[in-house]
This record gives C-alpha cells, sequence and structure tokens, in this order.
C-alpha cells in the first residue's frame, strides 16, 4: 500500500490569495494511499522543506506530492529534500497551483476546485512513479577538434594544456584556416603569420595534440563522454612520416599550372605542393586532379628526387577510428561566391576582388611579393574603391540576411593600409552603415577617415562597368549629397558576405547538433550557454556558430576548451534518468522505435528467449542506452505494440493523470 | 496454374531447395481454402488448390514459418508480395528462409456474393469467359463473373509482384484504382452523416478479433489490447467508445504501414468496410506527404517515423472538406 | 441537441516541458487569465503523447483536448514536434473521418516566451468547445458525469 | 490626407517600405538618374515619412523608365520601381492630372518612335 504525503504551500499570499490551501489540503487527505495532508506558509523555505523531511520520515513515506508553484522552479528542491530524508527523488511529483492556477484565475471557488483536481492528478500519477536511480557514464579523457584555424588550434592548445590528449582534424594540407591568409589584423595591424604560425608550431610540437591534416570526419557515433569518431585520412601520395618539406619535389614538378588556392587562384602552383612556407605539418601533398604520374602513370620524377623515399602513388585512404570524451567544432568560414553579382563584373574583370583575394595581392608571400598591383596589367593601381556588404543583409536568395559582422573593420585596415604604403591612390569606401563596436575599433575606423584621408561615402554602389581602357566606371549614389557618382577606379575590392564551410551541415547530421538556416551551429542557448550546441559534449568553437572576428575567435575557442576540460576532467557522468526503455518480451523488433530516436540511442540486437512452450527463439529486440536517450518518448508513441515506455512519463502514469483531471 | 504450381513445389522439394510449402488447402467445399503447410510431395497431390477462391494473403503465416529449421516456398499473389516486403522491411520475416514464387493474382470470388444470387448446394464453380457455371445440388446455375468478384479485387491496386524469386506466369502493373472513391464519398458528407455512418457499421463490430489476426500489420507479439500493462487492454467492446477506440487504434497503429491488402474487410464476419479507415490514412498521407506505397520497397521511409520541415498542420483538416 | 447554458468543458492540455509548459507559467507569471477548465498535464516533448492518451481523456469525460509543443524547428528534441505534427494530422483527419467534431481536438505551437499566445490559445479552445456542447460522440457510457 | 495617401501607396505598391536599409544601391543604379528632382530612394524614404506631396507634384514620375534594374538590384527586396509606379498612379488618378492627353501625340511622333511606346506612355500616364 502506498504512504504518500501531500504538501500544499501556501507561497505567502501568491497562491493562498486565490486558492483554499486549507481546503485543498483537507480534500487530498481523502485521496487513495494519502497518509497526511498538510499545508504551510513557505513550502520550499527551510523549514517547509524540514516539514517535508519530517513527514517522510514519521510516516514512512513512499510518495510525495507538493501542491506549489511550476516543478521549473522547485522540483529539483524538493526532489533533493526527499532524497535527504532517504526517499528516492523521483518519487515526487509537483502540483503547479501557482502559475497554472492561482496566478490566473480570480474566482476562489473555481481556483481551489481547480487546484484539487491538478492535486488529485499528481496523485494519481505518484502512485505509479517508480524509483530511478541515474546512471553514470564514464567519460574519455580525450578531446576532437573539427577544424585547424586559429579557433580549432586555440581550443587545442588549451584542452592540451590542461593535460588531455587532443586531436585536430583539418581537411587542408596545413592547419592554419582563413587567418594564415591573412596580411594584417585589425586593430592593432600586426602581422597575421607572425602571430599564427608560432601558435600553429606550439600545436604540432605539443605531445597531447595530435594533428590528422587532409583529414575529414567520415562517422560519428555515441554521446557525450564516450564518442566513436571515424576520421577518413585523404590520399595525399605522400608519407607523411617520411617528408621532411624540403621542397625539392615541388621545385622539379613538371605540372606547374595549377591555380593555387592559398593565394585564393591568383597565380600558380605544382601538383606536388606544400600550402606556403609555414605550413604544419610540412608535407607535401600530391594533387591527383593534375599529377601526371596519377593521372596517366607518366613522369614519376618527384618520386625520383625525394631522398627519403617518401612519395607513394599507390597510397589510399585511410580510416582511423577513434574515442573521444568530447567534441569541438571549429569549421569556420568562407567567403561567398559573387558570380550571381553581375553588377560587380567580379566574374569577368580581373580587376574586381575579393577582400580576401586583396589581403593575399598584398601579403609579403603573395603573387606579387607585396606590392600591391593590379591583376591585370601589373600596374599601381591610383584609385581603389571598395563596397561594402557585399551579399550581406540581403533579402534575397544571393546574399545573405545577416550582417558579415568583419567587413567594416578589415576594410577600414586595407584601405589605411594602401593609403600609408602608397600615398598617391585615392581610396574610397561606399558603406551602408559602419559598424565598428569592438574594443579601439571606432578610434581605427576613425583613424582611416582622419589621419589616412580615406573618402567614407554613405551610399551603395550600383554598378561596376569595366572599360575599354582598363579603368572601371562606378556607379554609386552618395546618399548625403544626394547624388550619383561616377568614379574612374583602378581597382575595385568587394567585402564579400561570409558564410559557414560547407561541411558544416554533413557534420551536423552526423552530431545530431542543430543548425539555423543559414547553416551555422545553434548554441544551446544564445546568452547563458554560447559555446555549448544543444547536443550535450559537443562544443563550440569560431565562426562556425557565426560569423566573428579573430579576438571573438580566440576567446569563444578557448571557452569551448574550458567547457570540454570541464567535461574531461569528470570521471563519468551522471545520466538523466527519466529514459525510455523496451520491454523484450514485447518487442516485435521492427525499428520504428530506432528510426524516430533523434539521438540514436536504440540499438537492436538477436537474443534467445525461453517461449512458453519450453522452446527457445532468437528474437529482434531493441534496446535503449540510458546514456545516449534524453527522454523525448518520441519512440514511445512509434511502438506499435507498447513495448517502449518512458521512466518519470509511463504510459500508465500518463493515463492515470488523464483520468483524475477527467473524473 | 494449379498443374504448374504443384509440379514446380514438387521439384524443389525434392531437390532440397526448400523442405516445405505454404500454399492453400483444399477443404469440403470447392469455395473452402484454408492457407496451409505441405511437406511432401503427396500432400501436395492430394490437397493442394489454387483456384478463384484461394483469396487470403499467406505473408503473415511467413513470420512463423520462417524462423523455422530450413527454406519454405511460398506462393505469393502480387498483393501478398508488398506485405511479404513490409514485413521484411520489418525485420518480421528472415529472407533467406523463404522462397518466394510469384504466381498471377486475382480477381478472387467472393462466395457470399454467389450466394446473395439465392445460389445453394454449391458443388463447383468453374469461370467460362467470364460467365460463372455453377453445379448446385439442384442443377446448374449461371453469373456474370464480375458480380461475384470479392472486395478486394474489385479495388485491385497493382498486378505487380514487388519481390520473388520466381514467377510462375507474366508479371503484371501498377493499376490506376479507384480505391479512394469510398473514402472520398463519405469525406464529402457531413460530420454528423459521417458519424451515423461509421456508428452503424462499428456498432456491429463483435470483437472476434478476426482483423487483427488477419492483418498482415498487426503482427505485434502482444497486442496493446489484450496486454493488461497498456491500460486499454479489453476483451470485448463493453459501449459503444471502445468499439472506436478499437478501430481507431488498430488502423493508426497500422498507418504508413497497412499496404491495403484488403484482409480486414475481407475476414469481417460482420461485413464492416474496415479497409475504408486504412484507406483513409493512406489517401491521407498521399495527399499530405507524398504518394507512398507501404511494401512498394524495402528500404524507403515510413511517412510515420519521417518528416518534412514544411510539413502542413493539423488545422489542414479544418480547412478542407465537410464539417 | 439541448444546450445546457451552464455547460463547463472539461479540457485536457498536453504541453511539452520546454516551451508549451514554459509557456503556460509565463501566463501564469504575466496574470493572464485563462478558464479553470484547462487542466495541463505536462510531457516531455509533445512526441510523447500517444493518441491512446487523447482517446482515452475522451473517454473518461473530456470535451476538448488540446496539444502543445514548442515551434516546428524549435524542439528540445531537435524533430519530435515534426514527428507529433504528422501524428496528429493524421489522428485528427482521422476523428474528423468518424465524425468527430473537429474543435474538440486542437494541435498549437506556443514558445517558452509565448505566454500572451497560452491563454488567447486556452480562451479560444473552450470557447470553440463550449459551443460544440458534451463530448456525446466520443464519450464512454460508464464514465458519464450525474 | 497623408496618412490616406500612405496607405494608398502601400496598398497600391504591395511594397513594405520599412524593409529599406537605406544603402542607395537604387539610386546609384539608376539610368534617370540625372533627369530626377527625387531620385528611388528618396521615393521609398518620402513614402515611409508620409512626405508625399512633393513626389506627387515632381516631374520625377514621369523620368522613371520603369527598367527595374532598382528593383534587381536591391539587397532587401523593397522594389522601389514599384513606389515609383504607385505614386505616379495615385498622381494622374487624381482630377485633370493626365499627364499625357492625346492632343499632345501628333506633335511628338516622328518616324522613330514606336507605336508601342505611345500605347505603353498611355497607360502609364493616364488614368
Amino acid at each position: 500500500m502506498q504512504r504518500i504525503g501531500v504538501f500544499v504551500c501556501h507561497c505567502g499570499t501568491n497562491i493562498a490569495a486565490t486558492v483554499d490551501v486549507k481546503a485543498v489540503a483537507q480534500a487530498l487527505a481523502n485521496e487513495p494511499g494519502v497518509v497526511i495532508s498538510q499545508d504551510y506558509q513557505y513550502m520550499c523555505s527551510e523549514s517547509g522543506q524540514d516539514l517535508v523531511k519530517a513527514a517522510i520520515k514519521e510516516h514512512n513515506l513512499s510518495g510525495v506530492v507538493v501542491c506549489s508553484c511550476s516543478p521549473r522552479m522547485h522540483e529539483n528542491t524538493f526532489r533533493k529534500a526527499a532524497s535527504a530524508a532517504g526517499l528516492n527523488p523521483y518519487l515526487v511529483e509537483i502540483a503547479n497551483i501557482r502559475e497554472q492556477c492561482s496566478w490566473i484565475h480570480k474566482d476562489i471557488a473555481s481556483a481551489t476546485e481547480k487546484a484539487v483536481v491538478l492535486g488529485k492528478a499528481a496523485v494519481a500519477k505518484v502512485h505509479l512513479n517508480t524509483p530511478l536511480t541515474a546512471g553514470e557514464s564514464p567519460v574519455v579523457k580525450r578531446a576532437l577538434v573539427i577544424g585547424g584555424g586559429i579557433a580549432g588550434i586555440q581550443t587545442a592548445l588549451d584542452i592540451a594544456e590542461a593535460g588531455f590528449e587532443v586531436d585536430i582534424v583539418e581537411k587542408e594540407p596545413t592547419i592554419g584556416g582563413k587567418m594564415a591568409q591573412i596580411d594584417k589584423t585589425f586593430p592593432t595591424l600586426d602581422c597575421a603569420a607572425c602571430i599564427l604560425t608560432p601558435k600553429m608550431v606550439e600545436a604540432a610540437q605539443n605531445e597531447k595534440i595530435t594533428i590528422h591534416s587532409f583529414s575529414e570526419i567520415s562517422d560519428v557515433k555515441g554521446f557525450v563522454g564516450n564518442f566513436t569518431v571515424t576520421i577518413k585520412k585523404k590520399a595525399r601520395f605522400v608519407d607523411e612520416t617520411k617528408c621532411t618539406g624540403c621542397g625539392l619535389c615541388t621545385e622539379k614538378c613538371p605540372m606547374k599550372k595549377v591555380p593555387n588556392e592559398f593565394n585564393m587562384g591568383l597565380d600558380n602552383r605544382t601538383a606536388v605542393y606544400i600550402p606556403f612556407t609555414q605550413a604544419v605539418p610540412k608535407v607535401a601533398t600530391i594533387d591527383p586532379n593534375y599529377c601526371m604520374m596519377l593521372k596517366n602513370g607518366k613522369c614519376g620524377i618527384c618520386s625520383k628526387v625525394c631522398s627519403v623515399g617518401a612519395i607513394d602513388y599507390k597510397q589510399t585512404d585511410r580510416f582511423v577510428e577513434q574515442k573521444y570524451g568530447a567534441i569541438v567544432v571549429a569549421t569556420g568560414f568562407n567567403p561567398i561566391k559573387l558570380d550571381k553579382y553581375d553588377e560587380f563584373a567580379y566574374s569577368w574583370c580581373p580587376d574586381v576582388v575579393t577582400s580576401l583575394e586583396l589581403e593575399r595581392l598584398m601579403n609579403a608571400a603573395g603573387p606579387n611579393g607585396g606590392t600591391l598591383l593590379r591583376p591585370s596589367d601589373k600596374k599601381h593601381p591610383h584609385t581603389i574603391v571598395f563596397v561594402q556588404c557585399v551579399g550581406s543583409r540581403c533579402d534575397d536568395e544571393k546574399g545573405k540576411p545577416y550582417c558579415s559582422k568583419i567587413c567594416c573593420m578589415y576594410t577600414a585596415k586595407h584601405a589605411m593600409l594602401i593609403r600609408e604604403k602608397y600615398p598617391d591612390t585615392e581610396v574610397y569606401v561606399f558603406y551602408i552603415d559602419v559598424r565598428t563596436p569592438g574594443k579601439n575599433f571606432d578610434e581605427f575606423y576613425r583613424r582611416a577617415v582622419e589621419q589616412y584621408g580615406v573618402h567614407y561615402i554613405k551610399g551603395m554602389v550600383g554598378k561596376v562597368s569595366p572599360k575599354a581602357d582598363g579603368t572601371i566606371d562606378v556607379q554609386a549614389s552618395d546618399l548625403l549629397s544626394n547624388e550619383q557618382l561616377h568614379i574612374d577606379a583602378d581597382m575595385v575590392v568587394l567585402a564579400a558576405a561570409i558564410e559557414p564551410d560547407k561541411t558544416a551541415r554533413p557534420l551536423a547530421t552526423m552530431l545530431t547538433t542543430q543548425m539555423d538556416t543559414n547553416d551555422f551551429f545553434t548554441e544551446a542557448h544564445p546568452k547563458l550557454r554560447p559555446v555549448e550546441s544543444a547536443t550535450a559534449g559537443i562544443f563550440l568553437s569560431g565562426a562556425c556558430q557565426g560569423p566573428k572576428d579573430i579576438p571573438e575567435t580566440v576567446a569563444q575557442a578557448s571557452a569551448a576548451a574550458a567547457k570540454a576540460i570541464g567535461l574531461l576532467c569528470k570521471n563519468s557522468i551522471t545520466c538523466n534518468p527519466c529514459v525510455a526503455h523496451s520491454d523484450e518480451l514485447m518487442c516485435n523488433g521492427c525499428s520504428a522505435c530506432e528510426k524516430v530516436c533523434p539521438y540514436g540511442a536504440i540499438t537492436y540486437q538477436d537474443k534467445e528467449f525461453r517461449m512458453p512452450d519450453r522452446t527457445t527463439a532468437i528474437r529482434r529486440v531493441a534496446s535503449v542506452n540510458p546514456a545516449v536517450c534524453q527522454g523525448c518518448g518520441a519512440c514511445t508513441v512509434a511502438c506499435p505494440s507498447g513495448a517502449m515506455d518512458l521512466n518519470g512519463f509511463s504510459n500508465s502514469q500518463i493515463m492515470s493523470e488523464v483520468d483524475a483531471i477527467c473524473k | 496454374m494449379q498443374e504448374a504450381m504443384i509440379k514446380r513445389a514438387k521439384e524443389l522439394l525434392a531437390d532440397g531447395t526448400v523442405n516445405r510449402v505454404m500454399g492453400w488447402k483444399k477443404g469440403e467445399f470447392v469455395y473452402d481454402t484454408t492457407p496451409a503447410v505441405f511437406e511432401t510431395a503427396e500432400e501436395l497431390e492430394k490437397e493442394f488448390v489454387c483456384n478463384d477462391f484461394t483469396q487470403a494473403n499467406l505473408s503473415k503465416y511467413l513470420i512463423k514459418e520462417s524462423r523455422k529449421e530450413g527454406k519454405i516456398l511460398a506462393f505469393l499473389k502480387p498483393c501478398d508480395t508488398y506485405s511479404f516486403n513490409q514485413l521484411l522491411k520489418e525485420h518480421r520475416i528472415i529472407r533467406e528462409n523463404v522462397y518466394v514464387i510469384g504466381i498471377p493474382g486475382g480477381p478472387k470470388l467472393d462466395m457470399e456474393k454467389i450466394k446473395a444470387k439465392g445460389i445453394s448446394g454449391i458443388l463447383d464453380v468453374k469461370n467460362e469467359n467470364f460467365t460463372l457455371k455453377i453445379e448446385t445440388l439442384y442443377g446448374t446455375e449461371t453469373m456474370p463473373f464480375y458480380e461475384a468478384v470479392s472486395g478486394k479485387c474489385a479495388d485491385c491496386k497493382s498486378k505487380k509482384h514487388v519481390v520473388y524469386d520466381e514467377l510462375i506466369g507474366e508479371d503484371g502493373d501498377v493499376l490506376a484504382s479507384r480505391r479512394f472513391d469510398m473514402v472520398e464519398k463519405l469525406e464529402n458528407m457531413t460530420s454528423q452523416e459521417r458519424y451515423d455512418f461509421w456508428r452503424g457499421e462499428l456498432s456491429k463490430c463483435i470483437r472476434c478479433n478476426a482483423c487483427r489476426n488477419v492483418c498482415p500489420a498487426c503482427t505485434c507479439e502482444n497486442c496493446v489490447f489484450d496486454n493488461p500493462k497498456s491500460g486499454i487492454d479489453q476483451k470485448a467492446a463493453a459501449d459503444s467508445f471502445e468499439e472506436n477506440m478499437f478501430h481507431i487504434i488498430r488502423a493508426f497503429h497500422v498507418a504508413g504501414r497497412c499496404t491495403d491488402c484488403g484482409e480486414c474487410s475481407r475476414v469481417c464476419p460482420q461485413n464492416i468496410p474496415l479497409h475504408l479507415l486504412n484507406r483513409k490514412f493512406i489517401k491521407d498521407i498521399n495527399s499530405l506527404y507524398g504518394e507512398y506505397q507501404a511494401g512498394a520497397d524495402t528500404t524507403s521511409k515510413c511517412p510515420l517515423t519521417d518528416y518534412d520541415t514544411d510539413d502542413c498542420e493539423p488545422s489542414i483538416v479544418h480547412e478542407r472538406g465537410v464539417e | 441537441m439541448q444546450v445546457n447554458e451552464n455547460f463547463e468543458p472539461v479540457i485536457v492540455a498536453f504541453c511539452c516541458n520546454w516551451c508549451s509548459y514554459a509557456g503556460a507559467d509565463l501566463s501564469g507569471t504575466n496574470r493572464l487569465n485563462y478558464p479553470t477548465n484547462v487542466k495541463i498535464i505536462r510531457v516531455p516533448c509533445s512526441c510523447r503523447v500517444n493518441p491512446i492518451f487523447i482517446l482515452r481523456a475522451f473517454q473518461r469525460g473530456a470535451d476538448g483536448v488540446i496539444i502543445c509543443g514548442c515551434h516546428p524547428g524549435d524542439c528540445h528534441y531537435t524533430s519530435g514536434n515534426y514527428f507529433t505534427r504528422r501524428r496528429i494530422t493524421l489522428l485528427y483527419s482521422m476523428l474528423d473521418f468518424l465524425g468527430i467534431e473537429r474543435n474538440r481536438t486542437r494541435l498549437e505551437w506556443v514558445s517558452a516566451a509565448e505566454g500572451a499566445k497560452f491563454a488567447a490559445v486556452m480562451n479560444q479552445f473552450t470557447e470553440d468547445v463550449r459551443k460544440l456542447g458534451p463530448n456525446r460522440r466520443l464519450e464512454d457510457l460508464r464514465c458519464r458525469k450525474q | 490626407m497623408n496618412k490616406n495617401e500612405k496607405d494608398w501607396i502601400d496598398i497600391t505598391s504591395g511594397v513594405n517600405v520599412r524593409k529599406c536599409m537605406r544603402c542607395g544601391k537604387c539610386t546609384a543604379t539608376c539610368p534617370s538618374y540625372a533627369e530626377m528632382e527625387y531620385h528611388p530612394h528618396q521615393f521609398v524614404y518620402m513614402v515611409e515619412k508620409g512626405d508625399i506631396e512633393p513626389l506627387l507634384n515632381s516631374d520625377s514620375l514621369y523620368k522613371c523608365l520603369t527598367c527595374f534594374a532598382c528593383v534587381e538590384r536591391c539587397p532587401r527586396g523593397v522594389e522601389p520601381a514599384k513606389v515609383v509606379e504607385a505614386v505616379r498612379l495615385t498622381a494622374v488618378r487624381k482630377q485633370g492630372n493626365n499627364h499625357l492627353i492625346p492632343d499632345q501625340i501628333p506633335a511628338m511622333l516622328d518616324d522613330d518612335m514606336p507605336q508601342q511606346a505611345i500605347v505603353t506612355a498611355f497607360r502609364k500616364y493616364t488614368k
């Protein structure tokens, strides 16, 4: 026989003003199984909790119903109190008679009546509650960082610093990401390579960090604390362990007309290549799309010149499986393609470039050795026009609806650097708004205007038309003087919007994490949990979560690392005990539950059963991994036989609530 | 046809490909056929039958049969192959243990329709050029073939075998049937008319469970209506509510899985058009979530365990049809 | 049908823990009234609502059943409410097919921030059900009150 | 009066002028810019403010070629040409406000003028 205690809270006058709490306590005292029913001023106060604890001990209660505020408020408080008194915390139910009763009703009689019904439903439910124990699952002390840009590197360094093993998976032949392509950084104008490459080297040398370059994630299984990830190490046709990065093969390779991705296709590289001098790992990679040996078996020069015999034309993709406790996503961003913007002539005029291309044009390791020259005729440009918001803040399918955030600042940087290096150059910046929130950011922008004489014009460029004489006619509006302008420019630089990397969406599917419509990863809470995804054990670092500049990215990378370290520090994690479970005797093995499970928590196995006629039969039955299940209950409805049920919200519990309410 | 089937079955038994044969067994009367398993050539010779009355869908029996020792030969009509496929998809049948021979389907005949013509003492029924020649104790009677075609065959959706190891006879095509006409007619009634119609039908239910037991989608180890732990177990409907409840929940549990084989209505001793409930779900699924035929393959996702982010809202029920 | 002026419908509302139950709490916090007829049952996700529960409610004397969940795309469990939407659409369509009044059942998306919407939905739904009168088409006579 | 006229222009144009983020790309792209007293972005802005009277009396209404370059280029999908069209309709629909009357035609005719242009002009400039 159940021995249930009912505790009705006044909540000062919050409840007592509209609900006759004494009447509620009295009415519930008559419910079956209820052995004590009392009311109190503030049930959540320490003395209120003591009242509950004392009653549990004195009456040897088997269940507790607290009629009070929302369970979202104090369910945990009363569960802890019950636990302290030796009662399983999951034998406590809350009847919400404040938010969902006293606060919304005015008539005392009907509000009291409703409170009684809600109380009865809770009593009916608690009759069927079972003691639940939160399970524990171990944590693998190793983290995976997906993406080896500045975000991934920073996260990996921080986690390694805390003493945990970290693997970085980078899809390109080298880590470094976008920051490696950038010339100078705002607002300090220090050289990007000078601050990034030491970090890359540090990552390579840290014995806790393993770098899987030229690799991708091909499969993710498991759950927080215990992910199993398959990493595809793409064939680079060079033995990483042997290659010394001497670069002799790249010098001798006869195939020299391969567009150089690192320089945004502004110059060429060889078929066997090292992306840039400071690449980490400094290992050559053969591009199978251009290598003549791989395409038609003729050449083999690199193999001949390699003194350590690192070239291996027969290399194939390899798959590595590894277990991780935490995963940090740092997949970064790319500038959008601009081929849909005919008005800016980007597709057919070489002197119309994106900002990232300009970074390479101005970089000492870039195609022109750091001298700013027009790509078309290698002449010095004397008039340069910058166009802001190309594809950002666009309401149509061509662009992105959001502000890309970094363009205002890097454009100010470009304008300033050009004016400093080439004072004879006129620089115009067409802007819609100049957005410079950030430490020393607005000062930086003002310096571009005041000190460097950059012409900032409020208005948008409508049309860019290359002319026969090699100059470019830029037709734009100046909204403040309300006139249309024509500028004869030598170069046009477009601040292209940025978008998440294309690999992000398939990755989100593998990780079962959420994404917004723009393919940015969604954080668990925009304010309070900004570096965690809603899926436990998956953390977000850098621009994969939203547009960010370098300081913000590094800050978030460290924050994500801190969260991952917090997880890895634990030996085990407590699971939510309100999870689904399958009654094997009833399960048909039809897989319906498996298909609706968003977490992949359900697996099937063939099990031997003794049948009523004493024979044995092998049946396919479902089992739920309680560490993975989050307790949504989708499977319980997909299951036609009713084999699947949910702890804490079982079929019979919910039906008993229904019955109590409808009675 | 029957001869060819027996011949092939004997061959497969003889060469050890299979050790049992699933087919239909002769009864006392020509129209009295029962699904049966045969183990020897002699049994086949003596009792195996395939005629205009062998309507029963054999797929469901293969759930148990495919778990036994050795391989079983099953003769499946086109409609049965859909059920078979659906059961494969749900891991209910072990494919390796079944040798499927596709045989041509109906139209099969419904004895009740012949008897309804006042013909009794029936000894034999022969189809001659779509006229039925019926030998009775009282002499020979005739009636048009199509007037005796069973309900499930009249609305045939497909003559295509979706799964088989070999075929006897030609394979057919998916047909453009008018099977949703009756559902549509009901949809166009008023709410009160629909209520009256279904009350009239479902109140006839005697909860014999024939529909459930024959249904190839109802294959639960233990039905929720038999399980005291489910909270809704009931042996017989005690109230009109329970009549409704049983059929709503049964239709819901097979929604997206029902291949529309028509067995439920065929076996109903009270002649309740239960297939209309299933067809309503099929019609809704087709119109709201895209054409879907359960059992047409073994890989597609069942509409109820799938979703699209742009799915319609339930308010669509309010927006269409008649209140 | 005889319309009873004093008819007070019994309404069962299944609310998902993360959005709609919190939305209901918010309408309380904001003191937004809705009728006492509505009694809320907390479920982890709207996809936990089994059609059996809905029928059970009608059997035991409910006059209206409403399910509330997170807006599509916002499900705490990423996809639960998408399944709900399909299941419940088909179920409601079936109930309609059987001649059960359409306005006795409803599905609404209410976020944790939509306290006002929650109250408005409940006011509207209660009115709609009140107009329909007592549930007679899907009731169990053994459970009838009076 | 402005309120009504603004509502009327909102309805007839079908444009939500509040979507404008004031980038001026419409004006930057407008081939009739030099002819116009009020430019496309001003049409949008002034309609939003309800400052419609000057627009109704401006010759700019008849300088817009309806080439839709502004519609094509607008990043926010505001469709300034439709706003101009709606203001023009508001103007010509007032009594005695037809911008083109048949008596003017003979003087305009020459060998290069396509007939279609006259028809279109009538459709655009008269009620």
